[in-house]
């Protein structure tokens, strides 16, 4: 398939995986192995003073994955620049997924604060992958501002409804010079076909493969999903009617 | 001498540095990144940074997340 | 992936492909070749005598490919037992594709003779596998009177338009005993992956393939949403939820 | 508003309202008032012997409103039938609300036996209004037996899921002579009035106004959807668009 | 019904309707007699200077219909501002609809211009309402600027798609302490008639009237879709099922 | 004497009719329908029906249904 | 002589078999199934079944369809 | 004299003012805002408000618009 360029760089799979909510490391392993997927995404905590544990990173093979930090947990746009550059600190490439929620219950992005913070880590070397509601005009403002990628909602959050912002994301894409990667709300792999049937150029998926009962196999789900859904585009879909047409000819029967 | 540690106060040794700490508290420099004070600090200053009364220490490191 | 087993007939593959409307054989060929499918419906029509031309059935490797005769142009159940007799003498096993639809414009089935025609064929030995709206309880007496699947319509025939009919679909997937076959209005892989997801036993496509620019990489398309959806439907779907749920943790943040 | 007229007789309203599962006669009553209905339905049971108690026919004021009764509890033709002419016994005008529903879960209507009863009942003199499927062409079939209207349901009964069958009875409004009465599913006004938009003639109500906390209010509600669907239809709609248009002049701007 | 409140002022109707895009001065009139509105929107452009002609003001009842001047044509917040005031001047109560588009070919609103120009038109004693696109974050920062309502689209202006986003405008009345008013989209009373079921308090409706047959007796409709959506929301709505359930009694059968 | 009710075996006095019957249940006729061995009993002949030993008797009513 | 085929009336020449009528239309036996008369005509049978004025013969192949 | 009316350039004679203008234009003061340099002008200086070279002028009213 076509490769997928963000920031100057290839890959091969354009199915974005998201690390939280395993039941175990080994389940999130066989997800991200089953996903053939080459961006993982974490996000940034204090340890536990009192039980430091081991870290997840441990299980993360860095020469096969790039690891994607969110700045989840932001509350505003001097949160989300505290959180990339102790992602950044912390040895990562200056790649930061680009999160602020305002909203404790719904986990929705803020337009404002998240564009005021791309412009200052743009500035500050970062390439940028601001998740956003399905705005056009916010899209085309944060692409101005030289982010990456713009990764729109589906729909909330871990709600599994799929692309439920389907008009929004349509004419995002018609006025996207960057990849469009569709983020949160994916519950299943035709979710993520439909996504990439109309155009995207990425989705990212988390809670369909944490919540399955079987991670690595629906990993490969959405894998075969995402690779459907771009070989579709690709090969020219044909548009939906009204009116019903036979697959069979209507010549040549028996009773003329 | 008392400091604040990921949002809590905790007692600390004289002239402790920041190394010292993270080895008392069994935590591997190379798994977390300190900020100090609002600052982040790079890890080549641990051994040499020793901390003070009153400062306020962050210790993060990776979870899973999406 | 696990078989699909067809009256007692094991299929690899849960994608059946129609023969109509491409552009060329060479068409037809690579969308069945790239779809990987194993069974391909074709209908029965008059030779034209002034110019017979040559045979589609030499385009079509039968030691690859089970031929399934359908029964289109059937106005009644008369009608369609003399094409699937037609079509048993022509040397086909005794497989069908029953269809019976006395209207031209929509092409929907008819029940009351699809049933009717379906029971003379049972009787007569036929494995037949008919084509109807989604009817919960058409397909319960289509099942009780011997048919080897039943073949309800996602939308109606050529419309793209996906699996309008779920909640039907669901009931008759719910109910069935023997494999549901997900027929007609199947636009893109990510109607195909959906029926799938919602336990559906397989899908036939036709139009898709024959309009897209590329029908060899649609067909290829196609069995990706297929397996996708299998895949999903075996590995566990998570249920869509009002509520939001967050992908990353909710405690040890920066500002607690 | 125009006259609704089934089998010659005319109606002032397009609304029917079903009599089941209130929580009072009262409720019933309510409801009833404050849809202006014309036709009720009711069902008919064995009386209960130890404590036969009075009749909910009391509290319903025949000079108002026409008694439809339905053949509720029927498994095939023969039952349907047999309770048509205990009700036509019982003083009620020949007509009847025919329902053939074998199975008990999700009480879809029996296709085959739903036209074998209208086609007994129809020679018998009854005035036929058959609950079925949106099944077009069945549909079709019914009204060459001389059914006086066809009732296709929006979803099952008692879903509140509104018009999920929307293009099968899109179909088979513009097929039908005779007036459609969109029956089953709906839970909302804005599903009533969606389908009067549609064209339907009149439509069926009874869960969505019983389970109401008010439902002599949501009877009222009820009627305005209908009535608002219905002059929506008459004053003519305009079709959806993917295109976005102005609702205010593009020319005469300052920055011009 | 009960009564809608903006900015402490008292309102019967809760429908606002547009002026734009009518046949005729008459046929604006008759969508706004015939939809009983109390709220109309106008928008402000240049005099054409060779042609004067007549004010349509002269044919709108100034002590029945409040006039709400929109900022249509503003790209950015400096723009709307300059128009709100200029409208103001016109001798206008200092209300208006804030609407900052950008973007020439889908009008889409810019969420951050639209905030900055919200906090000046707040400071300088302006009603404000905000034409906004559906997102929860900045409906709240919004409110917390003070605006008098927030007005989130139902789909792109002019398509007639309806409440294509649903889940974000429920988000939005659950959070919300000001009216929410659905803008943008409605193409039917069905329309209308869902927004309010789901709480919203009043909608706004211009094009659906604009191209209607009969413009006058669309307005009727769309009152009545209104009203009957608002009685609904009050009247306390079931809520769907996936189980069908019986309105008719499931015991004293006949065949028990 | 013994007949089926309603799906029910019922003792009745002999020489019972339909109408004594309904009567003894305090049924008003005119709310119901009467079906005697699966035919429909017209209303005049409740006062002369009289049952007889394994009648089967069902009497019917209209209740709230959708 | 004059028969329908696959609708249409048409002149053959007496004696004509099925078989000799394939040959004549260049039509391959193994690719169409021969109706005659509403009854279907076994393949061996081609050679030996002689048309007769009236017949009604269906000539029938398969093509593509859904 | 020239002014720029409604984003076009316009000769006008000197010391014609707003008032006197909008006489000429067939314009009711009423139904207008008037905006010279950016400056929204009160009606009631119409009258006194004297053009000069070089002015911009908008004059606007209100549309039908949703």
């Amino acid at each position: 398939m076509d490769k997928l360029v963000i920031a100057g760089r290839e890959f091969t799979s354009r199915l974005m995986v998201g690390t939280g909510k395993f039941s175990s490391n080994a389940a999130m392993v066989a997800a991200m192995e089953g996903s053939a997927t080459e961006i993982v995404t974490v996000a940034l905590r204090r340890v536990d003073i009192d039980n430091p544990g081991d870290s997840m990173l441990a299980h993360i093979d860095r020469s096969r994955y790039l690891l994607l930090p969110n700045t989840s947990g932001a509350r505003d746009a001097e949160e989300a620049v505290r959180l990339a550059r102790l992602a950044r600190a912390a040895g990562c490439e200056p790649w930061v997924k680009l999160e602020v929620t305002p909203d404790p219950y719904y986990l929705l992005p803020d337009p404002i604060e998240t564009l005021k913070a791309a412009e200052i880590l743009v500035k500050d070397g970062f390439v940028v992958l601001p998740y956003i509601n399905a705005d056009p005009v916010l899209a085309k403002r944060l692409q101005e501002a030289g982010t990456a990628t713009v990764m729109p909602l589906g729909s909330p959050i871990g709600t599994n409804k799929g692309v439920r912002t389907r008009d929004s994301i349509a004419i995002i894409i018609e006025q996207a010079i960057i990849p469009v990667v569709v983020d949160a709300g994916l519950g299943a792999p035709s979710h993520a076909a439909e996504a990439m049937e109309m155009g995207a150029d990425a989705v990212l998926v988390n809670t369909a493969l944490a919540v399955a009962d079987e991670p690595g196999r629906m990993g490969a789900a959405f894998r075969k999903g995402v690779e459907a859904g771009r070989e579709a585009f690709l090969a020219g879909l044909g548009a939906p009617s009204e009116r019903a047409e036979a697959s069979s000819p209507l010549t040549g029967f028996l009773h003329e | 001498m008392t400091i604040t540690l990921n949002g809590k106060p905790r007692e600390i040794a004289d002239g402790m540095t920041v190394a010292g700490l993270l080895q008392e508290l069994r935590i591997e420099q190379k798994q977390v990144v300190v900020e100090r004070n609002a600052a982040i600090l790079p890890k080549q200053r641990y051994a040499e940074e020793t901390l003070a009364e009153g400062d306020i220490l962050e210790i993060v490191h990776f979870v899973g997340g999406g």
